[in-house]
């Protein structure tokens, strides 16, 4: 069993890396769909099928796709130039150093002995007991998070029917003041 | 059977390099891609939780990060594309207007 | 529970929505909703004085709820009035219509927003007075900051945005201290509530003088105290006309309504150790005021300088911490708000004449404005303190009261702030005589146009009460009497148990 | 002193309200129909409010004849807090009564007077308009001098007292377009408002120094605890009597705030003869008159009374002497008169006081009105010489300026006679009213302040001898310019009320008629513990035998041996040198007023309204406004618009805080 999580760990983190490191947008967006792929079976493995199933298709599935498709609308893969912040560089991968160092120091050293993990036991995390908790006890945040997403849409289309909204601004744009 | 720490360490290793995406790549959309890795990142360290304390809350967190992440995602790209038409470009350090 | 005070203070926000649905082209539909708003809520002023009950000291009309809690410490809406905040209430709804019938012709640009910005701001200045709760009150105090900042920073004069700025940042500079001392007031007492605190006082007796101290700043930026005064005269002087009304006539008195209701009461030890200092302040203020209003050359900052002067007045009447001194404070700035309320609205009437405030731009007007040189005579002499006028009464109970102050030990404070009284009359008779006697100077003087029925009857109430004081001020000291007793005990007793 | 209570008031006594309400009723009456009606309404309206006000201080008199202890009658509740009560309450006793007298009584022959006055006065002035204000300013001077007078507390009288100086304002800045480069009469108006306040200011710390040691300002209560506060601590009623003293003298016109009074005669005549001569001026005499009680207590605050009044007299009598402005002579001798009036208030000769008070109105009222006669006259002349001579004249031809006059005796018969009554009075000539009154005082001096006994003597002389330098001028000699030639004597409305006003300065002596003594058995009801006067007919004589060398030498001077027949001649005292300058100058008094107050004070209000105000005050702030710009600068180059770096300073701000919990708990 640990071969297998250190074999998927291994890809997820080569994934993000390479995501880093290519320069093509294009690249980026296919290595995170690969990461995403990676730890949707280690949601699986964790016990959370509903969970897995759901990152599949909507970030590999939608998001990803979505995030394709305005690279190469706006033709954005590659940007000229080179990298005007280099100093930058170096304190960000200190601090990324430093930020790791510690967490890890946090899980492994303070945080004390977490035990194994098991194999979960038959149905936890099926639909059936997500869709349980979430329409029972969470109830309420279920119906603020769809009108978020409703909002989001309302506003992605607001956002995007640019000549109109300029011509609103012109509307509203004050009178200078008086003297 | 694998200790519950190695989850949460890889989920930091991810956390981690997707914070340096943020902090070391130009292209906005890349930016952007880096913080869905972040949330990522911390959706694992969620299910792993869920899995040690056989709690389905978590499950229902990372299902409402997920879907937030999604309703972000929309209004964050509509925005870039909003962006790149007056700028005409996606370089995060040209959009600098807000500049003290 | 009563809902009086709710009703009234929240009324012009009725108006205020009325105002959202219509449109900024109907001025004088605007207009007309405004000034019935504030009158309504000045007869519901009214309706509140009526189901008063003159003797008693304490808080009537009370509504008091519990609101939230603040780290386990209880917020009420807690709203009440005694004789104070009844007169204070009174001078708000009374000025605010008589503000609104002076912008009928001066404001003429974004009607809409000035007229809800007006409301707003007279909703605020009510909650200031009535609310009976720390929290409540810093609410309402901070509330007033805005419609006044846009107030001062839309429709006022040339500079207009240092005005504004400068007023909002030397007010807010002392709410911030306030505000400290009203979180560590309740933290340490578990309530905000302003009658439970001041039975609750030996919590924070060992802080008292800082606390003190902490509210004193805002009351005295806000009064405005010298020398913490700088700000006013900008303010007054860039506000437009109805703004400055507001701001001489109810806004200033926040800051002595707060040394009254929070100051004295909460710590009434710390009050008697620092009196004479402020004492001391209140009289340089007023020959201070006095003697720089006397250099201007622009009358709305003479007037300016002069409130600094008169608001000493106050200042000496509070400190002196006698029955005289503290009744007369509270009439004093009944007073001010008229008599200076009114100047600047004859200010405001000379300069929607002529476009300018400069006092050798007139000269010699009495002969062709006969009623507005009467009316202006009138007022700056009751501004002077000419006896059987309003400013008399007030001026001389301060007096008499510090005169014998056990408290300032001192005759010199009330000998030094009556020569106040000379200094005034020398202002306002100069100011009168190089605008109205004299010969006419300019030649677009000989055509400007006396009062019209409007104004008229924008200062004719105004007149009205002046006289009222002067002649029998006995409604105004028995609507007071009790509170002002009541307020004195509860410093006395204080003073006596800590000694 | 006994004072009724509320429920044994007698009905007469209640009227009392009704000497201040007419004149207001007149008043009111006048500003609402004034306009519409015209002049004779007006001037008729004001005047039968006069008379219906004398009519109350009348039927008062005699119900006073029957009681003479009087009574306070308390009106309405006026200022309540705490300890402090004070009312609306008048005062009815034989003082009181006597100065509502003659109040309403000059008052109303002045009134009858201006209605003809005011009717040339505004034509020529180019106004008409104005006659209504000035008797809606009259009706409110004679019902603000009837508070001063009826009051029955300190605070009531402050009233009054602040009230006629607002109408000595008003009716002295009544021209307010005209005078010295058309601003002179206003300011003159100013100056005696704010010098006046100047004496207020004192009175007020009388009144707070009363409260403080009597807790009441009713003049019964403070009467009576006065002896006991004089036991206990003499300098707070020293105090008391001295800043009582500073009000008399602003008031009054007593050195050293007299400088307002000469100024104010750019009021229309009546003003002067009314306000400025007769009654209001005096006001200052009747508190001390009043205050008898507290002053008999203080020897030394008497002393003071007394030499500021002596010198006073003097001071403004060698200032009369080299004037030459008809009103101005007046002026200068109304301050003197008072001066003698004061002097006698201090030396308790309080019904000397009163008596010349009274006679003084009458006389001082009648030559002010004649003096308005006489300028009428020079005015028309003037207006008629060059009507049919030439069109421009001269323009700054001035109808006061007595070198413009002569010969009027012959022109202007009637005036000539009435002023010859009323300036014999004024210099003590026996048995006009002056003598008396002027008599007592002198005596009164006489037997404890020889000192001041010298000092009023001289000035009996010098007050002889300008009034008869004016005679002469005025109306003796020739004619000295065609404005005086061509001036015809008054109407009836304008002269009749002369005529009334001398027959009072001429048997105005028979008030207090040695022998029967009726003004002081009168006051003794009032004022207690004053001595019985008595008649000196050593000192008669020889104050007789000093005013007629007065006149005399004025004859002889001005008429005889350098008589004046032009307007441009210099006056023969000039070969005085210095003491005629200094005299012509007004001793230089009000330039330096102006050198150690005025421009110290200009020069302070500008130095603290730019250099300390803008300067040092608001830029305290503007400093710390500063500061917080330039850190702001300071700052903004962490905001330099990069997204990358802000996510750096959190990413910073996380592993440091994340350092903090993890390795330093």
């Amino acid at each position: 069993m640990i071969i297998v999580f250190f074999v998927l760990a291994f890809v997820a983190v080569g994934c993000a890396i390479s995501m880093l490191i290519t320069r093509n947008a294009i690249y980026s967006a296919l290595f995170l769909v690969l990461n995403f792929a990676t730890v949707a079976i280690l949601y699986l493995i964790l016990g959370a099928p509903f969970i897995a199933l759901s990152q599949i298709t909507v970030y590999a599935g939608s998001v990803i796709v979505l995030f394709l498709f305005v690279v190469m609308l706006l033709g954005a893969e590659r940007l000229p130039g080179g990298e005007p912040l280099r100093w930058q560089r170096f304190i960000a991968m200190a601090l990324g150093l430093v930020l790791a160092v510690n967490l890890g120091l946090a899980i492994t050293q303070q945080a004390g002995d977490l035990g194994m993990l098991a194999a979960p036991e038959k149905g936890f995390g099926a639909p059936v007991e997500v869709g349980r908790v979430l329409f029972s006890q969470y109830v309420l945040p279920v119906q603020i998070v769809a009108f978020i997403l409703l909002v989001a849409v309302v506003g992605a289309v607001v956002l995007s029917r640019s000549e109109e909204i300029s011509h609103r601004r012109e509307l509203y744009r004050k009178p200078e003041a008086k003297e | 059977m694998v200790p519950a720490s190695y989850y949460l360490i890889l989920s930091v290793v991810l956390f981690v390099l997707g914070a340096l995406g943020v902090l070391l790549r130009r292209n906005a959309l890349v930016v952007f891609m880096s913080l869905e890795m972040m949330f990522n990142a911390s959706n694992l360290a969620f299910i792993t939780f869920a899995r040690m304390y056989n709690a389905l809350s978590a499950q229902v967190v990372v299902f409402f990060v997920m879907t937030v992440a999604a309703a972000e995602v929309a209004i964050g790209l509509a925005l870039m594309v909003e962006i790149f038409r007056s700028k005409r470009s996606v370089d995060i350090d040209q959009m600098n207007t807000l500049k003290g | 529970m009563d809902y009086t005070l709710i009703l009234l203070t929240f009324s012009p926000l009725v108006g205020f929505l009325v105002l959202l649905f219509l449109k900024e082209e109907q001025k004088s539909a605007l207009r007309w909703v405004a000034l019935l708003t504030s009158l309504v809520t000045f007869g519901l002023s009214l309706w509140a004085l009526a189901q008063f009950r003159m003797g008693e000291g304490g808080l009537q009309l009370v509504f008091d709820q519990p609101w939230f809690r603040l780290s386990g410490s209880q917020i009420t809406f807690a709203m009440g009035a005694d004789g104070l905040s009844m007169l204070m209430v009174l001078l708000t709804t009374f000025l605010t219509p008589l503000a609104l019938l002076s912008t009928w012709s001066a404001v003429q640009e974004r009607v809409k927003g000035f007229m809800m910005f007006f409301l707003l701001l007279e909703t605020g200045m009510l909650g200031v007075f009535t609310a009976q709760d720390l929290v409540l009150f810093y609410i309402f105090w901070e509330f007033t900051l805005i419609p006044m900042y846009f107030l001062i920073g839309i429709w006022g004069g040339e500079r207009r945005i240092y005005a504004a700025v400068k007023f909002f940042l030397f007010t807010m500079f002392g709410s911030v201290l306030m505000l400290l001392a009203i979180l560590y007031l309740g933290l340490t007492s578990g309530t905000f509530s302003l009658s439970e605190l001041t039975h609750a006082r030996e919590a924070f007796a060992g802080a008292q003088v800082w606390l003190w101290l902490a509210f004193a700043l805002a009351f005295a930026i806000k009064v405005p105290m010298w020398p913490l005064h700088t700000w006013l005269p900008d303010a007054h002087v860039e506000a437009p006309t109805a703004g400055s009304v507001i701001l001489a006539g109810v806004l200033l008195k926040m800051g002595s309504y707060g040394f009254l209701r929070f100051n004295l009461p909460l710590f009434p030890e710390a009050t008697l150790q620092l009196a004479p200092y402020m004492a001391a302040l209140a009289v340089v203020g007023i020959l201070y005021g006095a003697v720089v209003s006397f250099a201007q050359t622009d009358v709305k900052k003479l007037v300016a300088y002069s409130s600094v002067s008169h608001l000493g007045f106050v200042m000496l009447g509070i400190f002196a911490l006698t029955a005289q001194g503290l009744a007369g404070s509270i009439l004093q700035m009944v007073n001010h708000g008229l008599s200076t309320g009114a100047l600047f609205l004859l200010v405001g009437m000379l300069y929607e004449r002529r476009h300018t405030r400069q006092m050798s731009a007139y000269g010699g007007i009495w002969k062709v404005v006969p009623v507005l040189g009467a009316v202006m005579l009138f007022v700056s002499l009751s501004s002077a303190g000419l006896p059987a006028l309003n400013g008399f009464v007030g001026e001389f109970t301060i007096l008499l009261g510090s005169f014998s102050s056990s408290t300032l030990g001192s005759p010199w404070f009330a000998g030094l702030g009556a020569l106040g009284v000379i200094l005034a009359a020398v202002y306002l008779l100069v100011m009168f005589e190089r605008v109205f006697l004299g010969p006419i100077k300019h030649a677009e003087n000989l055509s400007l146009k006396d009062m019209n029925l409007r104004e008229v009857l924008t200062l004719l109430p105004i007149l009205v009460v002046i006289l009222w004081i002067g002649l029998y001020p006995s409604f105004f000291f028995n609507l007071m009497n009790p509170t002002v007793s009541q307020l004195l005990a509860t410093v006395q007793t204080a003073a006596m148990a800590i000694r | 002193m006994p004072l009724s209570t509320a429920n044994e008031i007698l009905p007469a006594f209640q009227a009392v309200p009704w000497v201040v309400f007419f004149p207001l009723i007149g008043l009111i009456l006048n500003l609402l129909f004034g306009k519409r009606f015209g002049e004779k309404f007006s001037g008729a309206v004001a005047s039968l409010a006069t008379l219906a006000s004398f009519g109350v201080a009348l039927s008062l008199f005699f119900a006073l004849q029957a009681h003479p202890e009087g009574a306070s009658v308390p009106f309405l509740q006026w200022i309540q807090v705490g300890d402090f009560v004070v009312n609306w309450a008048f005062r009815v006793d034989t003082l009181s009564v006597t100065m509502m007298l003659v109040v309403s009584g000059v008052g109303l022959l002045i009134h009858i007077y201006a209605t003809g006055y005011m009717h040339e006065d505004v034509r020529h002035n180019g106004d008409p308009g104005r006659y209504r204000r000035f008797f809606v300013y009259f009706n409110l001077f004679i019902a603000m001098m009837m508070i001063l007078v009826s009051a029955d507390n300190y605070l009531m009288l402050f009233v009054g007292w602040e009230g006629v100086g607002l109408c000595s304002y008003l009716l002295i800045g009544f021209w307010f377009e005209k005078g010295k480069d058309g601003i002179a009469n206003a300011q003159a108006a100013k100056k005696a408002f704010i010098v006046n306040r100047v004496g207020d200011f004192g009175l007020l710390i009388a009144l707070f120094l009363m409260f403080q040691h009597f807790g009441t300002l009713e003049f019964a209560g403070v009467f009576e605890q006065a002896p006991v506060l004089a036991a206990a601590t003499p300098g707070v009623l020293l105090a008391m009597t001295l800043f009582m003293l500073l009000g008399v003298t602003g008031k009054s016109a007593q050195i050293p705030l007299y400088v307002w009074l000469p100024d104010a005669m750019a009021g229309p005549t009546p003003v002067s003869a009314l306000i400025h001569a007769a009654t209001m001026v005096t006001a200052g005499v009747y508190l001390v008159v009043r205050s008898t009680p507290l002053y008999s207590l203080v020897p030394e605050a008497q002393t003071v009374v007394m030499w500021v009044g002596a010198l006073t007299a003097f001071f403004a009598a060698t200032i009369a002497i080299a004037q030459f402005d008809i009103k101005r002579v007046l002026a200068y001798s109304t301050i003197s008169q008072l001066g003698f009036m004061v002097a006698a208030a201090g030396m308790g000769a309080g019904v000397a006081a009163m008596f010349h008070l009274t006679t003084h109105a009458f006389f001082k009222a009648l030559l002010f009105l004649a003096a308005g006669s006489v300028i009428l006259g020079i005015e028309a002349g003037h207006a008629r010489a060059h009507a049919h001579t030439d069109e421009h004249g001269h323009d700054d031809f001035d109808p006061q300026d007595m070198r413009n006059m002569g010969g009027l005796k012959d022109r202007m018969p009637l005036t000539f006679w009435v002023y010859l009554i009323g300036a014999l009075a004024l210099s003590g000539i026996a048995p006009l009213s002056g003598f008396f009154s002027k008599d007592e005082i002198l005596h009164a001096a006489e037997k404890d302040h020889l000192a001041i006994f010298w000092i009023l003597l001289i000035t009996a002389f010098l007050t002889a001898f300008y009034m008869g330098r004016q005679l002469v001028m005025v109306f003796g000699g020739t004619v000295r310019t065609r404005a005086a030639g061509a001036a015809r004597e008054n109407s009836a409305i304008i002269t009749l009320p002369l005529v009334g006003l001398a027959i009072l300065s001429a048997l105005g002596g028979l008030l207090n008629f040695p022998g029967s003594w009726g003004l002081e058995h009168w006051l003794e009801h009032t004022l207690e513990g004053i001595q019985p006067s008595e008649f000196a007919p050593l000192t008669a004589l020889i104050s007789v035998l000093v005013a007629l060398g007065g006149l005399g030498l004025a004859y002889a001077i001005y008429a005889v041996i350098q008589p004046l027949t032009d307007y441009r001649q210099p006056d023969p005292l000039t070969r005085l040198g210095v003491l005629w300058r200094g005299m012509a100058n007004k001793w230089k008094v009000d330039e330096l007023y102006h050198a150690i107050i005025v421009r110290p004070y200009e020069a302070l209000a500008h130095f603290l309204a730019s250099p300390v105000d803008q300067g040092v005050i608001d830029a305290v702030s503007g400093g710390l406004a500063w500061l917080s710009v330039r850190a702001g600068e300071g700052l903004r180059v962490v905001q330099n618009g990069i997204l990358r770096s802000y996510a750096l300073l959190i990413v910073l701000g996380v592993a440091a805080i994340l350092s903090y919990l993890i390795w330093m708990r």
